[in-house]
C-alpha cells in the first residue's frame, strides 16, 4: 500500500537535495557494534531510515564439507531482507537479486580479511534488513565489517562502504530511496583505508567516463568519514567492556580485546599513511 | 524449539538443571512461574512496515513487520479479509538454525504463532472487508528471531500482537472498478488479543518461559494461547517427545493464566504510550 | 465440487448430533493389522468415514547419515493425504501442515517405544489418508501403533488416540468434519494407557480451563475403549497367523510372534494397574 | 519400475530366473501370458472422490481417485476439457521407494499412465466443455501404490479406469456469471478404455504382468495401451536398457492382445455390479 | 505468437506430404562431429529445421558419490530444449517431459557402449535443442552417439534413430512439427545396426498390429540409411584431424584414433552380416 | 566466471601469467586491449524464434534466442512492455558447470547482462504497449553457453544485442477485447545498443576479454556497459575478492571506450548483411 510520488524537483534552486542534505552529505548514521547476545559479534546500523543487523559466526567448522578451501576460510555472506522492510512487501524466499548482493558483499569484505589463518574452516557473515531506505548493500557492508571486528576475525581494517548516484544532473553522495528510484544513476562502492583500493564496485544509470571517475572520488572521499565513525562504533564497544563483566567467557574475551586493540591500532596508522 | 541440540549438552546439565528444580530452583533463578524482563519497541519500521514491534524476552529477541495489501477473497469466503502469519528461523539468530529451506522446527514455530492468532481470531476478519466478492485486506505479519536463548514462540506472539497493535493503513474503496484511497487511517479490527504462554516439562516440573539450556534438557513443551476472557483459543505439545500428566497439564494451564494479564496489559500501555 | 453446507444445529434437542451419536459416542470402528504385504508392520484404520493405511519399514540403515541418532533409532513419520481424500483436491506437494502433523505423530508414538534397542537405525512409519472425514491425525496414531506391532518393534504399549470437540455448548467426542468445520473447537489427543500421560495434545476454538481439563477427561476415557480395540485388532492378527502360513521367513515370525505376546500381555496388565 | 534396485539381486537369482523361463516356468508358477489374480474394489472413497478404486494384482495394489473440478479452458482448445493424471511412488508402498522429489521412475509411471489415457482418449474432452472459452470440467486422476510386488504400470491403468468409470459429478451451467449446479448428475464422457499391459524381457524371453522379482532381472520392458478396438495406442519400452528384437515385441504385443478384453471386461463388469 | 494452422491434407492426391516428400523419404541431415572445443567429444545434426548440439564429457569421476556403479560407468544423459526452439515459449526449469526423454535417450545409447571399462566413473552426454520441428529426440540420439564416438569412448557401434508416423493414413518417416502434431501417431525408436536390435521404441496415436509392424520395419530399413550418414560424418571429422593439428595431447589423440578407426571398421562390418 | 576453478590451476600458471604481463605479453598472444576474433551468425533459430544469433569469440561460444509474447502489464507502469533476460550455465558448455539449480555464478552471468540491457533502456519499453493498462508486448532473450573459454559476458551481450536486432514480430491489436493480428510485422525498438565489455585484473595489470586460463588466474574483473554515446550503463565488478585501485579502474574503463564502437559496428553490419 505504497502512496510513494516522484518529487518534483531531487536537487532545489539551492543546490540542496530533496531531504535538505548538501550533495556530498551523508544521511545520520548510528552503529552500534555487539548488540546480539547469541552471535560470536554483531552490530547494527541506522543510516537514514534504513535499518539492519549483522551477526558473524565463526571461524566453524565448515557444512558441507565440499565447500572447504584447503588453504583458507570460506567466508560466507547471507543478505537478506525482512518481507516488510520494502514499500511492497517482499517475498519470503531468497530472490536472485538478494543472493546476487550477499555474493558482491563476501568480495567487499574477504580482501580485509586474514581467512589464511583458519583454512578449512568457516564464516559466516548473517546480514537482516529491518528497513530498507536506499543504500542497503552499502550500509551492510559497514556493519558487517563491525561484527567481524566484533567476532574477533583478525583483519587488515574496516571495510566502509556507501553509494554515490546522480540527481537532476548533480554527483550526490548517499541515495536515499527516492533518489535511487527517480535520480539518474547508483554507484555503490566499498573501500579498503588503507590503500584506497576499490573492493566493491556497481553501477547503474547512465554517466560519462569524467562523472564516473569523479563519483568514485566521491565516494573514497565520504568512505574516509564512515570509517572514523565505523572506528568510534568500534572503541565505544570496546570501553564498555569491562573486565568486571565477563564471568564465564574470561579466555575468548581476553583473545577478543588483544585482536580489536590491534584492529583499532592499524586502522588508525592506514589513514596515516 | 529446543529438541534439534538434544546431543549438544551433556548428562551432567541435565541432572545438574533436573536437581536445582527439585529444590525449588531455576538455572537462572527465576520462579517457575515467572517471565523473563519483557521490552517492547513499538513501530521500529515506521517508514516501510504498517505496523511493527521489536521484542525482547530476557536473551531472545525478534521483531516482527506488518504489511496491509489488498486482494480477491476466496471463493468460499467471500466477505472476509485475509490474515497470514509467517515466521523464520532466520541464521542471524542462533548457530543451531542452518541456512535452508524451512525445516520442521521453523514450520512449527510459523503454524504454532499463527493458530495462535487466527484460533483466537484476534483480527476481525469480516471487518477487513471491501468489497463483497471483490475485494479485501489482507494482512500479512512475519517475524524474524534475532537472538535466540529460549522460548521463540512467546516472543513471537507478543510481538507479533504489539504490531498488529500499531497498524495503521489507508482506507480503500472501489470506484469504477479501480481500488482508490479515501484518505482516511484505518487501525486494524483486533478483537480479543490471544497472547501464547509457553511452558516447559523437565522432570516431573513445569517451569513458564524456558531459556534455551531448560529447552535443550526439557521432556516436552505446552503452548497455551489465552484470550483477553481467559479463554484457551489454542494448544500445542511440541518440542520433544516426552509424555505429559493431566495433572502437570493442569499446573501448566494455571501458569499460563497467572501470567497472561499482566503480559497483554504491558503491551497495550506500551503501545498507546509511544502514542502510535 | 463440495456442496457441503453447515448443518441447522450439530446437537438436536434431544442431545444427540448430526449423525446421531450420543456425545461421548465413537464413530463405527474398524482396525485391521497386516494389511500391505510390502511393509514389515501395517494396519488399516476406518473410523466413520475416515479411511487410512500406515505402513512401517525398519529398523533399517538410516540414509542420509547426519540424521543418525547414537543412542537409539530415529523415529521418521510421513503423513500424507491423498489428493483426492478431501472435498476439494488437494495439491500432491506436502503441505505445512502434513508436515506438521507427521512430526506430532512421531511425538505421539515415541514414548510407547523401546527405540534405544536400535542405535543408528530409522523406524519409518509411513501414513496415506485415503480418505479424510475428521479425526485424521488420531485415526493416523491408531494405525500406526498398530503397524509397528505388527512390524515387531518392541513397544511399551499400543497408542490410542482421540479428538474431543464442542458443539453447540457440548464437549463431544470423536468429531467428524462437520463437528469439526462448523463446531467450537478441536482437542486432539493421545494416551499411553499404563500411565494415562499425555503425548499429542492440541487445541482450536475456545474452551475455558474447566472445559478443557474435562474435555481431556473424555479424551483419555474414549482412548481406554480404543485401547481395547486395537488390542482386539492385533489378537484376530495374531490368531490369523497360523505356522503353516510361514514358509521362508520362519525365524523372523518367531521373532514377531514373542513381540506380539508380550506386547498383548504387557498392555492388558496396564489396565489392571 | 524395475532398474533401480538391479543390485539388490545376485547372479544366482538372475540365472535361476533365466534358466526356469527356458524351461518354460515362470519364478511364481504362471504362464508367460498369464496375469496375476485381479481384485478391483470400486468406489472405496465415495464420501469424498467423485470417483475410486483399489485394485490388486497380487501382491500389488493400488488405489486411484478422481476429483472433477471447473475452471478456464487452455487458450488453444477453448472447447474442451481438461484431464491430468498424476502418480506418485509413495514410500508406503515399497522400501525401495525414497522419501523426496520426484525420481526418474515416478515420473514415468506418472507419464506413462497418464499417456495410456489420454493418447487413447479415453476421456472425449471435448464433451466436458461447460461453456465454450469459459468454462470447463478439469478431471484429475492420481494414483498412490500401496503395495509393490511389479507392475505398478499395469495395476494403475487399470485402477484410472475403474475410478474414472466410477465418477459422478453434478451437471454445472454458466447463470450471470457464476456457476450452478443443475441438479442433474454427470458419468464422464468415456470413449475407447484403453489399458495398458506390461511385458517384460529376460534373457530371450517376454513374460506379461511381471513380478518384482522378475523387474529386477529383467533386460526391459515394453508397456502397450490397448483400446476396446484392439487398436494400440500407447507404447513405451523401458525399465532398462537392454534391447529388443522385432520377433520379441511381436510376441509381447500378442500376449497383450490376448489379454486386454478379458480385463476390460472385468473392469466394467465389476463396476457394473457394484451398482455405482 | 505462433500463427500456425492444421493444413488441409497431410498427403496430397500425388500421395506425397505437406513438404513434398515420399511416405519413407528424409528431411535434409547434416550432421558434423567435434563441433565444440570444451568437450571430449560432440556432435551437431540439423534435420530438417531440428538443430541440436551433442557434448559428451568423461569417462570422468563421478559426483555425488552414491549414483556410482561398481562393475560399469553410469551413463547420464540430459537433454534439454532452449527456451525459444519451441513455438511457445518453454519455461526455463526442466519439465517432466525432458527428464522422461533423458531417460529413454540414456537406455538408446547405453547397448551399444562397453561401460563396463570404466567402474565407478561416469560418461555425461548433454544434449541441447537449438530449434524444436519434430523428432528431437531421435536426432537427439544420432547426434549423441556421434559425439561419444569423439569423445573416444569405445562402442559396439554408431546408434541411428528416427520417427515413424501415420498421416491421412499413410505410415511416414521422420516426421516433421506439422505431422507430429496433426497426424494420427507417432513411432520414435532406434535400432543397434549390428543385430537389428530396437533400443528405442515409444508410440502414440492408434495403430493397428499390422501397421505397427510395419512402421516399426519402416523405421529400421531408414536407421540403416541413417547409419551411413553417421559413419560419414565421422569420416569426415577423422579425415580433417592431421597429425599436424596435434600439437600437446599427442597421447590421447592416439587413442582416439584406434578406437574411431576400430569403430568405423566395425560399423562397415556389421552392415555385411 | 572464473573464481569457482581456482584450486584446479597450479601457482606456476599463476605465476607464468603474470611474468608474461609484466613483459606486456598474454598467454595467448594479444595485446591487453585486444578482443579475441568475434563472429556472429544472425538467425540461426529463424522457424520458431522471434530473434536469435550465435556468438562465437575465440573458443567461448554462445546463442541467444529471442522470444516475443502478449501480457498484461505490471500494474505500476501499465503504459510499458516487459524485457526479460535469463542465461544459464548449462553443462553443455563447460565441464565445470555442475548440473542443478542456479548457482551464483549463473545468476550473476544473468543478472549482469540483464543490468547491461535494461539500465541501458536498450529496448524502448514505452513502444511496448498494445493497449495501456490492458496489453503489452513481452520480450524474452534466454542465453545458452555453448563453449567456455573465458568472458562469457561480452559473448552473451552481444549475442543478445544482435538476437534483439534480427527480431522481428506481428504487430498486435485489442479487437473486442481479443488480440488479433493486424498482418505488420514489428521490429524491437532498440534505442541505443549499450554493449557490455569485459576487464580481468591480474597481478597489476588490466586486459580486455579475458580467456578461461586468465579469468582462473585474475584477481577480479570488471564488467563495464558502454551505450552508443559512449555512456557508461551498467558497471559490476565480480569475479573474484580481489581489491582494484582507482587508477586500473580507469584504464579498464578506457579498454572498453577503445572497443565498443568496433564491436557494436560489427553487430549492426552483420545483421544488416544477413538481410533479416
Amino acid at each position: 500500500m505504497s502512496t510513494e510520488k516522484r518529487p518534483d524537483a531531487l536537487i532545489n534552486a539551492e543546490g540542496l537535495r530533496f531531504d535538505g542534505r548538501r550533495p556530498d552529505e551523508l544521511r545520520p548514521i548510528q552503529m552500534e557494534v555487539g548488540v546480539l547476545k547469541s552471535a560470536d559479534g554483531s552490530a547494527s546500523i541506522r543510516q537514514g531510515k534504513t535499518y539492519i543487523l549483522a551477526a558473524v559466526y565463526g571461524p566453524r567448522e565448515l557444512h558441507p564439507r565440499h565447500l572447504t578451501l584447503n588453504d583458507r576460510a570460506y567466508l560466507r555472506c547471507v543478505y537478506r531482507m525482512a518481507t516488510f522492510s520494502v514499500s511492497d512487501r517482499k517475498r519470503p524466499a531468497p530472490s536472485r537479486r538478494e543472493r546476487e548482493i550477499s555474493m558482491v558483499i563476501a568480495n567487499a569484505l574477504e580482501p580485509a580479511l586474514f581467512l589464511e589463518d583458519f583454512p578449512k574452516a568457516v564464516v559466516d557473515v548473517f546480514i537482516q534488513v529491518i528497513q530498507a531506505d536506499g543504500g542497503t548493500r552499502c550500509a551492510a557492508i559497514n556493519a558487517a565489517s563491525l561484527a567481524l571486528a566484533d567476532a574477533g576475525i583478525p583483519m587488515r581494517s574496516l571495510v566502509p562502504a556507501v553509494a554515490v548516484g546522480k540527481a537532476d544532473g548533480t554527483l550526490i553522495v548517499d541515495l536515499g530511496d527516492e533518489e535511487d528510484k527517480y535520480g539518474e544513476g547508483d554507484i555503490p562502492l566499498a573501500v579498503l583505508p588503507k590503500t584506497g583500493e576499490i573492493t566493491l564496485l556497481q553501477q547503474d544509470g547512465s554517466f560519462t567516463r569524467e562523472e564516473l571517475l569523479e563519483a568514485v572520488q566521491l565516494g573514497v572521499n565520504a568512505c574516509k568519514y564512515l570509517h572514523e565513525l565505523q572506528k568510534d562504533a568500534l572503541k565505544r564497544a570496546y570501553a564498555k567492556r569491562t573486565p568486571e563483566d565477563d564471568d564465564e567467557d574470561d579466555e575468548d574475551d581476553e583473545d577478543f580485546e588483544d585482536d580489536l586493540e590491534t584492529d583499532l591500532g592499524e586502522s588508525d596508522l592506514m589513514e596515516d599513511e | 524449539m529446543g529438541d534439534f541440540s538434544a546431543e549438544v549438552i551433556s548428562h551432567i546439565d541435565r541432572n545438574y538443571i533436573a536437581d536445582l528444580l527439585k529444590r525449588g530452583d531455576r538455572v537462572d533463578g527465576r520462579k517457575f512461574d515467572e517471565y523473563r524482563q519483557l521490552e517492547i519497541e513499538p513501530n521500529p519500521v515506521a517508514a516501510k512496515a504498517e505496523g511493527s514491534a521489536i521484542v525482547r524476552l530476557g536473551g531472545t529477541s525478534v521483531v516482527a513487520g506488518v504489511k496491509v495489501l489488498t486482494g480477491e477473497p476466496y471463493p468460499d469466503t467471500p466477505d472476509e479479509g485475509v490474515v497470514m502469519i509467517t515466521a523464520e528461523l532466520a541464521p542471524i539468530a542462533s548457530p543451531l538454525f542452518e541456512i535452508g529451506p524451512p525445516k520442521e522446527d521453523a514450520i512449527e514455530l510459523a503454524r504454532v504463532v499463527d493458530r495462535g492468532v487466527r484460533e483466537s481470531e484476534t483480527v476481525d476478519v469480516k471487518n477487513l472487508c471491501i468489497e463483497e466478492g471483490r475485494k479485501v485486506y489482507m494482512v500479512f505479519a512475519d517475524v524474524y528471531p534475532l537472538e535466540y536463548d529460549g522460548n521463540l514462540i512467546d516472543a513471537s506472539s507478543i510481538a507479533v500482537n504489539a504490531a498488529l497493535l500499531t497498524t495503521r493503513f489507508p482506507e480503500m474503496k472501489l470506484e469504477d472498478n479501480e481500488l482508490v484511497e479515501t484518505g482516511k487511517m484505518l487501525e486494524l479490527p483486533l478483537s480479543n488479543m490471544a497472547i501464547e504462554h509457553t511452558v516447559s516439562k523437565i522432570a516431573d516440573h513445569v517451569v513458564i518461559d524456558p531459556i534455551l539450556k531448560e529447552e535443550i534438557v526439557q521432556s516436552c513443551r505446552l503452548t497455551m494461547a489465552i484470550d483477553k476472557n481467559d479463554k484457551f483459543t489454542a494448544i500445542q505439545k511440541g518440542g520433544g517427545a516426552g509424555p505429559i500428566s493431566i495433572e502437570l497439564i493442569e499446573q501448566a494451564m494455571d501458569m499460563a493464566l497467572s501470567q497472561t494479564k499482566e503480559i497483554r496489559g504491558l503491551i497495550t500501555d506500551t503501545v498507546k504510550e509511544a502514542g502510535v
